[in-house]
């Protein structure tokens, strides 16, 4: 193999999509490698957008449930400034029954409790901006 | 001078539009879907705010909670950018009832423009001729036929109902009119429960150009130059070019003259583009698109104008500062869409640079590029002095970039620019079609 | 047009040569260093040849190797970019002899460039006035008292024999000249055996600007702007900007006419640039830059001329392809240096884009920066119609700048950037070392 | 196997989803692989440059030294295109002993043994250009 025989075959080699390649002709030996990507490699710097296709409900480390906001907008714990609030932590509550409201674009919608629960923890600030996913209420699924 | 603006939008138009924002000085709130955590349009803004599920329908379509967080986040304008809601007229009018500025024209101007068909009837009415065409009784062969024969062969067949293709035939000779006829309303009646055809005279391998206007309410016009939209592969857009290599300059006259016609009788606010096809030197109207353009960076390179930034001038200050043709400089722009073929996540990402080289992205290394939205990845932009400057350039720009762990269209670019037909200039918008497709036979 | 040119450079400057060439269509060999064996430069060049270890002194000032690769690569030309050999006479000598065209001025220009004195006596002789200042006998402390008074104070003492700062004392006042006269001659004597002492009239806080020209070999010179590069940290050039916003037309016009006589005179071909400091409305020449400047890219960005490209047909075709004043648009340009204060391995680089902006760099993620070489790992180069939107874009595309692993001045930039002082525009070479190092404390 | 059937094979290779490919034939062997590196091996997306700053001669698997180019020019075996080789395989040679010269701007650069030493494999080509560090000669040094 001489010069441009070694050159053609460099240029072929760093066109083409393999990772390398060894050529042994009588006193002749070529070895080219290329760094391939791995599969399975570590992860990227940046954490992937891997949690986010879940249907299921976000739990706390306790197991507890957690309800998060369904759209954006404003969160209420009462109906009115001067309405006691839905809920308050310790509160029992039944499938159906409000347990905020959500202001947005001048709608009031309430959030009703998808089953019956206890409510250990108030997440949200009340009168506060939420997003969608922000989490409002902890809660324990009664059995 | 407004404040706060929310972003409509993800992707490079969003990071464009944010870029715009800092520019001027304005604050940006972006939205973003929960598939987008990690977007860099989420990072480049002052504020971000989760709106919905990875589902466009749940999140950057969810009109309430887009404007709710406009509303709660304190901005002063809402900016759609491109798809997605921005010409939703409904959306538009509801931006504005929620005492935001909307970065377009008014609702009702997007609503009329959105209707192809009032809208071609006034361009019509305006002096604006679009393609040839005429309702049909399909029940009456011959007086088909003497339509036909009157807008002169090759026509097409098309369900007055839809659109997707179905129903849709093209007869190139009288003997096939009868036969296809039949086959087409059968196909319409089967898709969308209507055998109402529309026939249109059919236009062989188009060109197809826009021209880029900014415009006030008052009726102020301002041409910013065309762009030539004609490389396509399976009707994508692909390659933009200005000025396009293929245009008499009484075609462009024709053109400029219709969209100061057109967007000055319309009272149209910010950046608006009038799309025309164009076959043996007959420019036709196609349509007009009431927004941002993608390729909007193409007029950006050549004339050096930032529209994104004029854009939200125009809509909220009332205000031009470009004052029309003197903005068009000599010279040449070009501009290729780097599309993901599949999703996948960017292990390596060195995109191009230097002299005349322009690339607007949302990667970088380590981010997920999922299958929820709109595939462009990356917009390559060069400029030169002539176009086969420009055409070196992008070739130069091309094979700097490097992308890997997702899957693109940048080989298929690499071959456009680099062919013979490219370089010469002269072909239509299925040009690429029959070539690329011969190529991987 | 030459074929294939070799790089005898590294970093952002090889990378922008390259690039430079390709879009000219021309091949580019680059040259590396053992420890510059993963560069970016060496990804992008269509060939690469190892010249030497790490230290530079063997392998990028190593002219035998240099010259070697490019014979034996069949190269053409050969580029030295800036710093290392670029304003070696003796290599641009060989690389001639060696029948390779050189990208730059003559052999004999650098050389007689190369020398300060003669370059300052050159200057005068042709009406181009530098700093005043005398020969002193260190002796005669009443003679050397008239030469200052003559000057007038405050004036300078240097060694005659060195720089770096050594047997260097500002005089202020009279009533300390005796004394520091003594000091400066023993701190000379000691550094360089030899205490002869040079007096120069001390410019307090001068402006620096310099003329960007282009020339060849018959006489033509083309003016291709100013470029500011008063702000300076430690003698280092940090930021440069165009049209300097301190300059009255009359400086322009000594200055510009002045690079118009001495770069005629000299019979110079390609890039050039020539260097003066202002006080006071009058303007000092300093020196010329016998080549390309690492801020060349700001009169790229504002006057839209490939300047390196238009050096290579300077030097190989004997060509200017630019006519000269009408290249300079109305506008703003405005560059920061992005210098590594330490090494390290880049973790994550993202760096600003879009609109108006342009980043020359040589780094991607993973790239060990090591220290054997200069600190600059990125320019980021804004355009805007003005000075504040100048400064707007760059406030942005510096917020945007993202980079990790690598420890860099990009905070101190965005000090300086988004200081009033530097808004105002009125300020001088020592007003940000004090400014800084104030702040620091 | 000559050129033609080489590139057949690599043509055919790249558009073929195997991983990794052996020929042998008389006195040629082929190898070729694609896709990943081992898992386990890791390495950033490149590999950084840390193995530069050795002093130390780089050695071969079987323990041989490799005297590599120190300057960039044209290896030459002999001294004149007629005269015979400075060294041959197998051959032994002292320390100080011309082994190869470099042409360099015209001048010839005579390269001496370091060390006394028997030439094991002439590893690169005569008159063909050698960067710096390219490898000229594996050796074994006498004890």
């Amino acid at each position: 193999m001489d010069k441009t025989e070694l050159y053609e075959l460099l240029e072929w080699f760093d066109k083409s999509t393999l990772s390398e390649i060894v050529v042994e002709k009588s006193d002749t030996k070529v070895v080219m490698k290329k760094g391939g990507v791995l599969p399975g490699d570590a992860p990227p710097h940046l954490p992937p957008a891997e949690t986010l296709i879940s249907d299921e409900a976000p739990k706390t480390k306790e197991g507890n449930e957690v309800i998060t906001a369904p759209m954006v907008g404003t969160f209420y714990r009462a109906a009115a400034a001067d309405a006691p609030p839905f809920v308050e932590t310790g509160m029992k509550t039944k499938k159906g029954e409000t347990i905020c409201v959500i202001e947005a674009m001048k709608v009031m919608n309430e959030l009703e409790a998808e089953f019956d629960c206890e409510i250990i923890k108030i997440l949200a600030q009340n009168a506060s901006l939420v997003e969608y996913g922000t989490p409002l209420f902890e809660v324990r699924i009664d059995d | 001078m407004i404040k706060s603006l929310l972003v409509a939008n993800r992707g490079e138009i969003a990071v464009r539009i944010i870029r715009a924002c800092h520019d001027l000085g304005i604050r940006a709130v972006a939205v973003y879907s929960e598939a987008d955590r990690h977007a860099l349009h989420v990072r480049l803004a002052d504020r971000a705010i989760c709106i919905g599920p990875a589902a466009a329908r749940e999140s950057y379509l969810n009109g309430g909670n887009i404007i709710s967080a406009a509303v709660h986040a304190d901005c002063d304008a809402v900016h759609p950018g491109v798809g997605f809601l921005a010409e939703n007229s409904e959306f538009a009018r509801l931006v504005t009832a929620s005492g935001l500025e909307w970065i377009g024209p008014a609702p009702e101007v997007i609503n009329l423009l959105g209707d192809k068909v009032k809208a071609k009837k006034m361009a019509r009415d305006l002096g604006i001729p679009g393609i040839p065409g005429a309702e049909i009784e399909t029940e009456d062969p011959a007086a088909v036929r003497e339509s036909a024969a009157r807008l002169g062969y090759p026509v097409i067949l098309k369900a007055a109902a839809g659109g997707g293709g179905k129903g849709m035939r093209i007869v190139r000779k009288e003997e096939e009119l009868e036969n296809l006829l039949v086959v087409a309303a059968n196909e319409a009646r089967a898709a969308f429960s209507d055998g109402v055809l529309y026939l249109e005279k059919y236009l062989e391998d188009p060109r197809h150009v826009e021209i880029q206007i900014i415009a006030l309410p008052d009726g102020s016009v301002r041409l910013l130059g065309e762009r030539d939209c004609t490389v396509q592969f399976n009707h994508q857009k692909l390659v933009e070019e200005t000025p396009s290599p293929g245009l008499t300059e009484e075609n462009r006259r024709a053109m400029e003259d219709a969209a100061l016609t057109l967007f000055g009788k319309l009272g149209y606010a910010g950046l608006g583009t009038i799309e025309f096809l164009i076959v043996n030197g007959n420019c036709y109207f196609m349509e007009v698109n009431a927004r941002l353009q993608v390729e909007h960076s193409v007029t950006e390179m050549l004339t050096g104008i930032d529209l994104v930034g004029q854009q939200i001038l125009a809509c909220t200050e009332n205000r031009l500062e470009v004052t029309g043709e003197a903005e068009i400089p000599n010279g040449y722009a070009l501009e290729c869409r780097i599309n993901a073929t599949a999703p996948g996540t960017v292990r390596q990402f060195i995109p191009p640079g230097g002299f005349g080289v322009r690339v607007d992205t949302h990667l970088y290394e380590g981010l997920e590029v999922l299958s929820y939205y709109d595939a462009l990845v990356a917009k390559v932009i060069v400029v030169g002095r002539d176009r086969m400057e420009g055409i070196r350039r992008m070739r130069r720009a091309l094979s700097e970039f490097l992308l890997d762990g997702l899957p693109t269209n940048l080989e298929l670019q690499k071959a456009i620019i680099s062919s013979t037909v490219f370089a010469h200039g002269d072909f239509g918008t299925t040009t690429f079609d029959s070539i690329l497709t011969e190529e991987k036979r």
